[in-house]
This record gives structure tokens, C-alpha cells and sequence, in this order.
């Protein structure tokens, strides 16, 4: 039988080594089962006080015993690892900017605007998010949920309230100056960027 | 037994090889082909291998060949092709060749020493990078779990993104200004959303409550212009059972029936 | 820019982490490229001082570095993971070695070399394993493939470069002085009876 630090660098390695957690009846076979099930848990606690501080961690699961980063290191391992960030779908998104815009909103008021129908799956993907959540019902036939943006929602997107959000009067101007539609740039000349509307005339 | 291989009278069993009958044929298959054979062969007789004595290698060789063959053995071509070669240097040996050529013409075992050097270069590094220590067999690569998965990453979303979202919307739907929603409708459907929330959680709230004096004018107004949006589209009921008493809002359930 | 102490810890994690190995271009990004190249060797090589004597090391290798297991303490990671890889035949590391020392060669050069055919299943086998591949064609009739060996091949044997494969043996003028006959008899008989097989009497 090793004595206990060879028995500690063992489970080290083993525990290191493996992707899976490792329960004590497992660890105890490393050692032809001569290491009692006490001292083992021993062990295993002083590895995990050794590793602290680090930035992996040695935690006991319902599993067993597994490595893993600390949660804190995850920005560097993902720095690290930037395959292509995920993307949300263009519909995911729409019904997302028309919640944040608009709310509260029902499922028909966004299939109204998108002029398509919303799948269940586009705002359940947004409330597993935590960043939009039912808050009350519209009292018309069928009740449907009135959805609204969370805390969350703006926590994750830096903002401090909806009113940060990029304004949509901003947004008409820039859809505009790339595709310039006479009767609307005339109304929106009449409401501010006189040179804008200036520089479209002269055509 | 008595057999002729290639003319060469094979009389017996090598004498040293004397093996198991089941042993037999994993030594033959072991050998990796004939190169590996003479290998052995060389090896196993002390052969000076820059001075290969044709003849006892070339009986040798046969011998076994033969045995191959008896044992049924499938016998690839290369150790027929091999014996053949064998045979070729040995006879070219025996013959007599005129003195003044003896030094310039090449020895007739030098291409198949320098095949046999090569091959058993090449069998011994083959055996060195076999010991070495192999990522997943000898060695393990490290790779931890990685707490809340990479591949679990959600999408990262900003405002820009969300911009960009209505912006594809206005340009398809185009949009009137219906929906040219100014900040202070968003504001103010910004706190209708939070009304909502705040009944869901307590059903009913008294009036006052939803207001926060703390926090300035324009927001106690945006809040009663929430409130008003709200009853408008009712979504929520306001009620005072009598003048001056508490007035109480809660969530707009139609009454059925 | 992170301590040099919070920096070994930061790539310690990573490193402990990351599936393939890590080259230090890469591991630069950590530190969004604030710490030069020349610092970060010397941190890993601090790091890789300070694992010294455990069960696991940190290696540098062909396309970085990787932690492993080290090769000692494969009787206590074979028990608990005791589903390893076989070792290949010496048909299939023959096939790899003259890859590895002649690169880039043909099938026919390998058969050459061999005295025998190469099956198609052999070249499979390295290829499968991401140890080899096709770099080009020669220029002769049939255009045969020219196999090399790749990065991952010197990184599954732990090795930086090709000038680390164990030197090429230059042989003696007679075999008689390499190990005895008997050993190498017996180890071609795999596991049955080898010592009959060699030691029946001298020809």
C-alpha cells in the first residue's frame, strides 16, 4: 500500500485523467481495495484543500469525485475556445427586439408585426434564456400570455433600463439612408435631419 | 520428407525447428515477409551480413518456404519472388569470372544486403516508435471538465443586435409609424410590463404602491401613464369600493359569467 | 495584465482544460496578447517545473502544450480506464516508421522497404488515426499518393519534432551482437512457446 502523498499523486492523476467523476468504490480498486472507504474520503478532501485556490477545483458529485474549472475561469477557457460564438435565429431575434420594444406583448401581437407565425419553441428558447416571462394575460377569447422583457434581459445586455435601448427612431433613419423612400423621407424631413433631406433632394 | 524446391533437394526438417504443430504457424505468419525471414535466418546462424554465405541461407530459406507450403500456409508471392533472387546471387557466385573483373564488377549480394540493412533499420525503429509512450494507450491527455460546458455557450446578444432585429422587421414589414415608438412610450411600456409583474406576484396592490416618489416626476407620471395604458387595454382593473377610500388594482381577469 | 502567479494559475486551467494542446500563439490570447511570447515560455516552464513529481506532466509537443498522464503511473490509469487502444501490428508501425523516417514516400516505396504488399487496410489504419496523410502525388505513372506523417502523430508520441523520433540505428556489419537470438525468436512467437522455437539445436 502506498503511503498516503504516493496515494494522493495517484488519485490526482487518475482523477485528472478522467472526464467522468469517479465514485470511492472505483478510486478504492486503484489501490486493490487496501485503502479503507474512510481513508479514502481522507484523502480525497486534503487533494481538494490542496487545490484551492486554483483554478481548477476538486468537487464531490452525486457521482463521485471530478476535476473542472472554476466557474471563474470560464472567460479564459472561452477566450481560448471561441468556436464560433452561437448565434441566435433571425426569428428568435425579431421576436426578441419586438418584446423589448413593444411589451407587453402577446404571441399574436409579434405574429402580427412579423407577419409570420411564432413557434412555441422561438419563446420558450427566449424564457429558458430567463429574458422574457409571462407577466399577466390579455383579457381577449383565449387569454393569451402577455410576454415582457426580464431584469435579466437587461442585466445580460448591459443595460440599466429599457430606455438604453438603441432608439428606434435611429434605427428608421439608418433602414432609410440605405434605401431611400421618397414619401417617407419627406415625412421625416419634416421632423428633424433637415440635412438629410436636403441632401435627398438633389437628384 | 523429401521434396525439391527451385532444384534444391530439401531432406529434412531443419533441425532446429522442431516446434509444436500449433506453434507452427504463428511463428511462420510472424514473419513479417521474406526480408524479415532471412533476417531471422542471418541472425539465428551468426551470417556476417556483409558476407553472406549464399548457400547454407539460401537452404535455409527454402527449407522453411517449403515447410510454409506443407503447412498450407498461404504463401505470398514475395517469398517466391525471394527465393528466386536467392538462388540467382548464389549461381552467379559459383560462377567463375575472370580475374580483372573480380574487384570492379559488384557483388552480386549487394542489393540484397543493402535491402536487408534498410529493412531491419527500418524493423528496429518501427520497435522504438512502438515504445514510445502513445496518447492513449501509454499516456493520458488531459482534458477537465469544463464547469457549465463550452458547448452549452449561449448566444451572446447586444443592443446593436437587437437594432439590427427591428431593422429587418421595419424593412420588411415597412413599417408605419405605428410603430415609431418614441423613449417615452417605451418608458412607459417599460413599467407597464413592471406593473404586471409586480400584480402577478400580489394580485391586488394598493395605488399608491406602485408609485416610487423617490424616483422623480417624469417617473411617477410615466407610471400613471402605464397604469392608464394598461386599463385601457384591460389588462388590469382599478377599483375604489367608495370616495376617498384605498383604490386597489389588480390584474384584469374577466369576470366569467 | 494578470500577476505571474494569476497567470500560471489562468494557464494551468486552460491548459488542464483544452482537449488538443495549446501553442503559445494561442495561449497568448489569453491575456488578449498583453504578455509577450518570451514571458509566456518562461511561465510554462515554471509550470511545468512545478508539476514535477506528480502523476501528471505538462509536455511541450509538435502544436503545443498538453498536461498528461505520466507514463509511470499507466498501471493505475489502466486500471480504472482499462479499455486502451490495442498496439498496432508490426505490419501497421513498420508501415508507419519508414512514412515517418523516409517521408514523403509511396506505397510502392513502402512495399520496397518491406519486401511485401501494403494493404490498403494498413495505410487505412494510420490514416484513421490522423497519423499520416496524403501530401502529393509523384510524377510518375499512376500518380501514386506521397504519404507524410502529420502534427498530431509527433503530438500523440509526445514529441516536438520529427529530428525527436528516436535516431535511425546504424546497423552493424554482422547482427551476431544484438540481443540473442532466443529473445527475439520467442518475441515474434507472440505468446506461445517461444523458447522452443529458438532454442532447438544450432542448424
Amino acid at each position: 500500500m502506498p503511503n498516503p502523498a504516493e496515494a494522493k499523486r495517484i488519485l490526482e492523476a487518475v482523477l485528472l485523467a478522467s472526464q467522468e467523476p469517479l465514485g470511492v468504490a472505483e478510486l478504492k480498486r486503484l489501490f486493490d481495495d487496501e485503502v479503507g472507504a474512510e481513508t479514502l474520503r481522507q484523502l480525497l478532501a486534503e487533494l481538494r484543500e490542496e487545490w484551492n485556490g486554483r483554478g481548477v477545483e476538486l468537487v464531490s458529485l452525486a457521482s463521485g469525485w471530478r476535476f473542472q474549472t472554476r466557474a471563474e475561469f470560464r472567460p479564459y477557457v472561452e477566450r481560448l475556445f471561441p468556436e464560433k460564438p452561437p448565434r441566435y435565429s433571425r426569428a428568435v431575434m425579431e421576436t426578441l427586439a419586438i418584446i423589448a420594444y413593444r411589451q407587453p406583448v402577446t404571441r399574436g401581437d409579434i405574429e402580427d408585426i412579423r407577419g409570420v407565425t411564432v413557434s412555441g419553441q422561438i419563446i420558450q428558447t427566449l424564457e429558458n434564456r430567463g429574458w422574457i416571462d409571462a407577466v399577466g394575460q390579455r383579457e381577449t377569447p383565449g387569454r393569451p400570455a402577455l410576454y415582457a422583457t426580464t431584469r435579466k434581459f437587461l442585466d445580460d445586455l448591459g443595460l440599466r433600463t429599457l430606455e438604453e435601448l438603441p432608439p428606434l427612431e435611429e434605427i428608421a433613419k439608418t433602414l432609410q439612408l440605405e434605401r431611400p423612400v421618397v414619401a417617407d423621407a419627406g415625412q421625416r424631413a419634416a421632423d428633424s435631419e433637415p440635412e438629410q433631406a436636403a441632401t435627398g433632394t438633389d437628384g | 520428407m523429401m521434396a525439391k524446391l527451385y532444384g534444391e533437394p530439401v531432406i529434412e526438417l531443419p533441425s532446429d525447428l522442431y516446434i509444436p504443430p500449433d506453434a507452427l504457424e504463428v511463428i511462420l505468419e510472424a514473419f513479417e515477409g521474406p526480408l524479415d525471414l532471412l533476417l531471422y535466418l542471418i541472425r539465428k546462424e551468426n551470417l556476417d551480413i556483409l558476407d553472406i554465405p549464399m548457400a547454407p541461407l539460401t537452404r535455409q530459406y527454402l527449407e522453411y518456404v517449403e515447410i510454409m507450403r506443407t503447412k498450407n500456409l498461404e504463401l505470398a508471392a514475395e517469398y517466391l519472388v525471394m527465393a528466386a533472387m536467392l538462388m540467382e546471387i548464389k549461381s552467379r557466385l559459383l560462377l567463375p569470372r575472370p580475374p580483372a573483373l573480380e574487384t570492379a564488377e559488384e557483388d552480386p549480394r549487394a542489393e540484397l544486403v543493402r535491402r536487408l540493412l534498410e529493412y531491419e533499420r527500418i524493423r528496429k525503429a518501427a520497435h522504438a516508435l512502438d515504445e514510445l509512450p502513445q496518447v492513449g494507450r501509454d499516456v493520458v491527455a488531459i482534458s477537465l471538465w469544463i464547469e457549465k460546458a463550452v458547448a452549452e455557450r449561449l448566444p451572446q446578444v447586444d443592443p446593436q443586435d437587437l437594432a439590427e432585429a427591428w431593422r429587418s422587421l421595419l424593412y420588411r414589414a415597412r413599417l408605419s409609424r405605428h410603430h415609431h415608438i418614441s423613449r417615452e412610450e417605451l418608458s412607459v411600456r417599460e413599467h407597464m410590463s413592471g406593473i404586471l409583474r409586480r400584480l402577478r406576484e400580489r394580485r391586488v396592490l394598493e395605488f399608491a404602491e406602485l408609485f416610487e416618489p423617490a424616483r422623480g416626476v417624469a417617473v411617477l407620471v410615466v407610471t400613471f401613464l402605464a397604469l392608464l395604458e394598461l386599463a385601457r387595454e384591460l389588462l388590469i382593473e382599478i377599483t375604489q369600493s367608495e370616495c376617498f377610500a384605498p383604490i386597489y388594482v389588480k390584474l384584469g381577469h374577466a369576470q366569467p359569467g
